[in-house]
């Protein structure tokens, strides 16, 4: 076997210097009934060639993005990611290297991700931000059971903004640890008054902008009346590019951000791996989740970069820790930062910039198309489409004549009578012939 | 050549990416478009690439050297495995994407699963847990949504952990509302089973046992462990982050396990990269079964069928994570199975067992085992009890090796061993390999015995950094960059 | 422009310190009159985004070898590479270093150099290997040099069986130098007696196996005659990895062994780039053409590797120098290496054999076909096909039903007359469906 | 730790790929099959990952590090030019493919043929030579081609070259039957015009000329050569290994030149990869064109046409290689070009000629220059005349810069400047980076004025290795591995 070292020889030769007889015999601590006496039901060893072909033949019964006229988001976003980001994650050193526990042989992971903690907190505005959680409806889930270590409340209030499987898997652990997870209903026009809903048992309040629906919401009255009742406001985003027009969530008075890194260095992976982002206020850093790296010095004085704070992790606090997460999304948040610094300042404006261009365009496009109705009043590069009929068939349909069309709310927030509704989102690698195909296909169903 | 942070070398009007600007519009931005300047240095793509190189080969890496780390399992990456993540039918399809168009994922997530079933023994799994502590707390909920469905929500709330578990399991407990309590060790380095059979109650939801354990040793009474959590009403969650000793040896669905997961990135090569990401599925009984998370594949009258909310007649208990799991890791892993095959697998855990013993074996006579000398499985576990009379650290010790070329092996870690050195060399060395590495590691234990302390406590010398103040980045945390003060 | 690190703040600094005022100040010395006072007729600068969906549009208008039951040889081979090879070659410290003038920190790439020159004698059984040359033709035509210089004799006889590229490469050398080059028809059957064409003034003969129809040649008798009357026997191979089932040309007397190296580690590339392979005897190693890497000790006494004998090279000994050759094929020659090693003896053995297999059963396959017939009596994996009807027109109409079926020997020979042949190979890449299919349409057309 | 040799650490019995046993047969090898073992050491997977992961650790590379070769242009290696060298449609695809199957192919050729023709104002290219020797071979066989047809292949049979000509430029003359004599170089760097009218008469084919010449400066006298030689019925043969100073800003065919090859792997960035591939089409005047070589690229009447042969009616001289040339490399430099367009493309050429005079300008009181201090083009020449009254030798200062963990600039190449050195480095660096280099050299030759001569003779000390010994290698060559003999 191609990737096993050991031939017979060499096994008998190390079964001697054990001093066992037989390989079986250093799994005797086995019961006997339990070993397993025949092979696994399971195909054996195939050539590099073969899994190949095998692989690449389920690979093709999938219609890439890239080869359609592609407008899906819903918490997932197709961008142009630099190939020189792809060739780096791929350099051995960091590809096959572990946690940096170990800090004088993993300085060039640890510096990578200070840059990355130093950019999360830059892009949100806030303090500190951690060196990632698996991704953003984990970090969504562990911001607000850090709400209720820091408030000692046990009560979230969740938007009806909020992606829906965000808010699912928020609602999952609550119910496991008996709190209380109050579930907006699906906003689609930002219409709700989540101020409203704050009282004196809430830890804290969860909202998202560019919310699900594409809306952009200002935080800032509701991070008034979350402080008003000591509660945090907990900004999320599933769109990171739209973080370089937006205003960040820190500057509208968020307690916690956390939201998916996936749209900045890393592809759509039908869905994982993507990369968590966590940032928070200074003062409440000791109840922050996840890794941190910090700087110090080493013997002779010179900088270098450590794991550090970690007695609020599982490794040293174990059941007190402030969150069981071990191995994060480490590569993923490296492509993420050398993506943002090939971008820089500059280019991250400018990408957003053109991503809200196409979506306007888009936009304008289907505003013209007699029976569509575009519900936003603001947005990014997402929006809610209005169509005439179940906004599933409409996708299925348009899937047919090749074009990846958006996203039924019906999928999203089944029995919630949003079939009408489609999600709709254009970033910069849609050209004009794909929004006019999009448009022209729309008009051709709708 | 020092290489300075992005923050130092870049500027915020430098960009490596080169975007056209777009025709002119008006933004629906409401009142909400940023004003402030963000912060964010950019580099030109040389300069990134120079920056970016020049970091990594400040790291340690399995491509380059063994990494011994018990318990973390680095094995040879595959790059087969990369190269069929980045089929753009792989990469490049998005989670919602209309389901005629992604059959092949959802043929791979079954075929996966198939694999891991047939693995494990087992007649479910839990496919979307991000990694290892993600899939102890979906075993954890699937087991605490079976109690609350027999009525016992509010009764069994405890959970028994062994000393020498890993820190994930006690915090994944916790993180679904179970109390923890720790079950002792006997003297030969497993669970004592008259200590947890007194532990046992109708307050008692589950134990969390690693197997083969963390000291490397197969839990042999595990059978007789599970029955009698069985006994008592309660659910076996087994930690499999050692599954990689035992496929194709035995199953866990054999020992009577009810819940384990997998660590796609450890048992399977998925790469660390670092840190992440991983991947945990979880494999089922069939008493928790039903209580398996959103999303799954199911075979339908049609082939294959996307099941993405909990339906109305299901005992599902909920969602673990947005989306359907870590697609990337799966491919990787399911390649790194077909590759192997039955045979493989088989060959694989015998070969990183006798790896482990080969080197037990060959240090035993220097280095001290806490447990005395026996088999170990994948992983040998030794103490620091022949360091004693050195005055040296196990810390000593192990950045010692860092000058020899080595990365250490896992330290301090499991805590039922003290100053513990635990090593596992994985079934990816050779022999050549491995003879060097006993060869350093004895010639390292005969310095320190003979009191060469300028070896040890200065260490590491030659690499790219000298011992880093750990206390110091505690203290005063400084955890992102600030602009030094402008003078003047 | 992202590949440029200078902004205009950069620009205006450095220009100041040199002491001009604008840039064009340092390109005074262009003639006035030649100085290009209007942009380049060619397209403003493009977005990686853009360049990739422009090359991948003209690539997509391409039949992949891969994509198709793939039965093309005649000089290139397609083979299954392992992905590790092109991971290892797109290292940086491979990809992008330089020629090893410095040794002492270009290490890997000379120990690389070094086992590749080993495993190239190893192969060919002969004393010596270069580094490597262009591609095979291109060696061809050095070897014929060399033996030029070796025997100073001003004739070569080149075989019909020899790849008419590799033909016209030497003859047009030949014609350029008033050197003699004898080419032989196109031998389809291996009967040529090329030792009758040998004579005093006869530098070597050029001949190779297996040949351009895919027979297999002992050159034995004819090493004999050419020692005889003071030529040397040059052998060329095209199929690298025929050498790990026939016997190789070292041992059956060769002087000279030239061949394509691109069947091991390297894709077809549409002709290029590939790696020419060069070994000849120890007598003749001050005549080889090409760059050398040979051990030695570093100041420590620790072995070390560098570039030796460069008296023979065109950078020291210009107008005298063995071949003007500079740059080579050098990351080319290392996936050659790096390949091999990954099969290793026992590997290339099997590689070889089934290569063999294949060839055998697609032989079979034929030769139920009325009206087909294959010619050769031996072969490795490649063999003739006499077709009923025009080779040219079979080969378009194969591909028109998806099958890539192989070479027109038209096409290489044009106006010989052997409009009926075609060439045909078969590799481990085939499976028992494709060469199924394969037959199946040839028999529906034939 | 030291990596030993494949031949050292591998087996014959031992293989790293997986290949099936094929169904029985019956051979067809006639007698010929090989009997002997070959002796090729096989490495598992794993090790040949490490071995040769670790051997690249000990290269430098311009990813890491500025690379300032004069007349060898490292510069940033893009890695979309890689994906897309790599893409199935050109990287999977055979040269004997049915043309109708590489439509693409022939466009990519087209276009590619395009830019250089309008980049260098020329009429037609060769694309087929294989690096640039190669390409330097080609057009002298357009040139003495074209003399034949002239009638004159008898007489005119001399090439001239100056002194600073790369050493390929009269081995590729000689290739081609040339003989070659020198042509003087000037106290300004330069052709001497006078010393080269003089040798010119009815035997001389071409004059080769290198522009900007490796002296890093501009040929002033370049349109009055051109017409000199034109006069004398001889051919203007330009070197175009420098051509990345001058792009967007002078064309050699408005120049007069008649023949020039383009270093895709210097101009256009397709990486060196350690000594190759290169990829040398050469542009050709109307003159030469009738006489270029198979293959190329023919727009007919419906669309893109390949001619393989010599036609009837042709007078191209013949086939320099197999196939079509260095398609991958073609596909990388087309995608280089695209992505700066004419305006990237002229912007590179002004930095990487600023950079060199800011090195100029930074070094200029320190270090001498044989032709005086002038602005250069993209390369600066220093001479060892600063270095007399130390002893040292321009060897020992390259070396002494590798300590400091630079790559040393070219040296002792041109021959006209006495202990050359040569550097040039390209519009890639950041000023950082230049400033840093210039800082490095300054402390070095302050050091060496110091007379701190230990830093230089024993240099380099940390590098993978100390200075080898190149005389030892060459008196009794080494050139591969053999078994060290049995004991017993």
């Amino acid at each position: 076997m191609r990737y096993l070292p050991l031939n017979s020889e060499d096994r008998s030769e190390m079964l001697a210097r054990i001093g066992v007889d037989s390989i079986d015999a250093l799994f005797s601590s086995i019961p006997e009934a339990s070993r397993l006496s025949r092979d696994l039901d399971l195909p054996l060893r195939r050539s590099e060639m073969e899994t190949q072909r095998l692989l690449s033949g389920m690979a093709a019964r999938n219609t890439p993005a890239s080869s359609a006229p592609f407008f899906i988001g819903a918490g997932a976003y197709k961008h142009h990611i630099p190939a020189s980001v792809d060739h780096l994650i791929q350099r051995s050193e960091f590809l096959t290297s572990y946690t940096p526990y170990q800090p004088e042989i993993s300085q060039g992971t640890l510096q990578a991700i200070f840059e990355f903690q130093t950019q999360v907190a830059a892009l949100t505005a806030m303090d500190v931000a951690n060196a990632s959680m698996y991704d953003g409806s984990t970090a969504t889930m562990e911001a607000v059971l850090m709400a209720h270590r820091v408030t000692k409340r046990r009560k979230a209030v969740l938007s009806g903004g909020l992606h829906p499987h965000y808010a699912d898997v928020v609602r999952t652990v609550s119910k496991m640890t008996d709190n209380d997870a109050l579930s907006l209903p699906p906003d689609v026009f930002a219409a709700e008054d989540l101020a409203a809903e704050i009282d004196e048992e809430t830890s804290c309040v969860v909202v998202q902008t560019p919310d699900a629906f594409g809306n952009l919401r200002d935080l800032s009255p509701l991070a008034a009346a979350c402080k008003e009742h000591g509660a945090l406001l907990i900004a999320v985003f599933t769109e990171a590019v739209s973080l370089g027009l937006v205003k960040p969530p820190g500057a509208m008075g968020a307690d916690i951000v956390v939201g998916e890194g996936q749209s900045i260095g890393n592809g759509l992976n039908f869905g994982g791996p993507y990369v968590g982002l966590f940032a928070t206020r200074q003062k409440y850093l000791r109840q922050m989740p996840g890794r941190l790296c910090g700087e110090t010095v080493d013997a002779d004085g010179r900088r270098g970069f450590v794991l550090t704070l970690s007695t609020r992790e599982q490794h040293i606090k174990r059941d007190k820790a402030t969150s069981s997460i071990c191995t994060n999304a480490g590569l993923c948040c490296l492509a993420f930062t050398m993506h943002l610094t090939l971008l820089g300042e500059a280019g991250l404006r400018q990408l957003a910039r053109v991503n809200h261009a196409n979506a306007v365009d888009l936009a304008g496009r289907f505003a013209q198309i007699y029976g569509v109705e575009v519900l936003n009043r603001s947005f990014f590069n997402e929006f809610t489409l209005r169509v005439p009929g179940p906004a599933a068939e409409i996708v299925e349909h348009l899937a047919q004549k090749g074009i990846l069309g958006g996203v039924p709310a019906s999928r999203l927030w089944p029995g919630e009578d949003l079939d009408d509704l489609m999600i709709v989102a254009s970033s910069e690698i849609n050209t004009d012939e794909d929004r006019a195909a999009f448009a022209s296909a729309l008009r051709g169903i709708a | 050549l020092e290489e300075g942070l992005i923050f130092e070398i870049g500027r915020p009007n430098v960009t490596g990416v080169d975007i056209d600007e777009p025709a002119p519009f008006e933004t629906r931005l409401g009142a909400l478009e940023r004003e402030e300047p963000i912060g964010l240095p950019g580099l030109s793509e040389p300069e990134a690439m120079r920056h970016y190189v020049r970091l990594s080969q400040k790291n340690y890496s399995i491509d380059a050297g063994i990494y011994p780390l018990g318990s973390c399992t680095m094995k040879h990456n595959p790059r087969l495995n990369e190269a069929m993540a980045r089929l753009p039918g792989f990469g490049d399809i998005h989670p919602l994407q209309p389901e005629s168009t992604v059959a092949g994922a959802l043929e791979l997530i079954s075929e996966l699963s198939r694999w891991l079933m047939e693995m494990t023994g087992m007649p479910a799994v839990a496919m979307s847990p991000k990694a290892g502590a993600h899939g102890e707390a979906c075993g954890m909920m699937a087991i605490k949504a079976a109690i609350a469905a027999r009525g016992e929500a509010a009764t069994r709330r405890i959970v028994l952990v062994p000393e020498s578990a890993h820190g994930t399991n006690p915090a994944s407990a916790a993180l679904v509302g179970f109390a923890t309590r720790t079950v002792p060790c006997g003297a030969d380095g497993r669970v004592d089973l008259a200590a947890l059979k007194g532990l046992l109650g109708p307050d008692v939801a589950a134990i969390m046992l690693t197997n083969p354990n963390t000291c490397g040793l197969l839990e042999s009474d595990i059978v007789a462990i599970a029955e009698a959590m069985h006994e008592a009403g309660a659910y076996f969650y087994c930690d499999g982050a050692n599954f990689n000793a035992i496929v194709g040896k035995t199953r866990p669905g054999d020992l009577g396990v009810d819940a384990m997961h997998i660590n796609l990135h450890k048992t399977f090569s998925t790469p660390h990269g670092g840190g992440g990401p991983g991947a945990g599925p979880v494999v089922l009984s069939a008493r928790l079964a039903p209580f398996a998370p959103v999303p799954f594949v199911q075979e339908g009258e049609n082939g294959l069928r996307l099941v993405e909310h909990v339906e109305a007649d299901s005992r599902s208990f909920g969602r673990m994570a947005a989306f359907h799991g870590q697609m990337g890791m799966f491919v990787r892993a399911l390649s790194y199975m077909m590759s192997h095959g039955a045979d493989g697998l088989r060959q694989a855990s015998e070969d990183a067992v006798l790896s482990a013993n080969y080197i037990r074996a060959s240090l035993s006579d220097l280095m001290t085992q806490p447990f005395g000398d026996q088999p170990c499985m994948h992983e040998v576990l030794f103490d620091d009890a022949w360091l004693k009379p050195t005055g040296l650290s196990t810390l000593d010790f192990a950045k010692a090796m860092i000058d020899e070329g080595y990365h250490p092996m896992t330290i301090y870690f499991p805590l039922v061993a003290h100053g513990a050195m635990l090593i596992e060399p994985t079934e990816s060395e050779s022999k050549a390999s491995l003879d060097l590495f006993i060869a350093t590691l004895r010639d390292l234990a005969f310095s320190a015995l003979d009191g060469e302390l300028d070896r040890f406590v200065g260490a590491p010398h030659d690499a790219p950094r000298r011992r880093l103040d750990e206390t110091r980045a505690a203290r005063n945390p400084v955890l992102k960059w600030t602009a030094p003060a402008q003078e003047g």
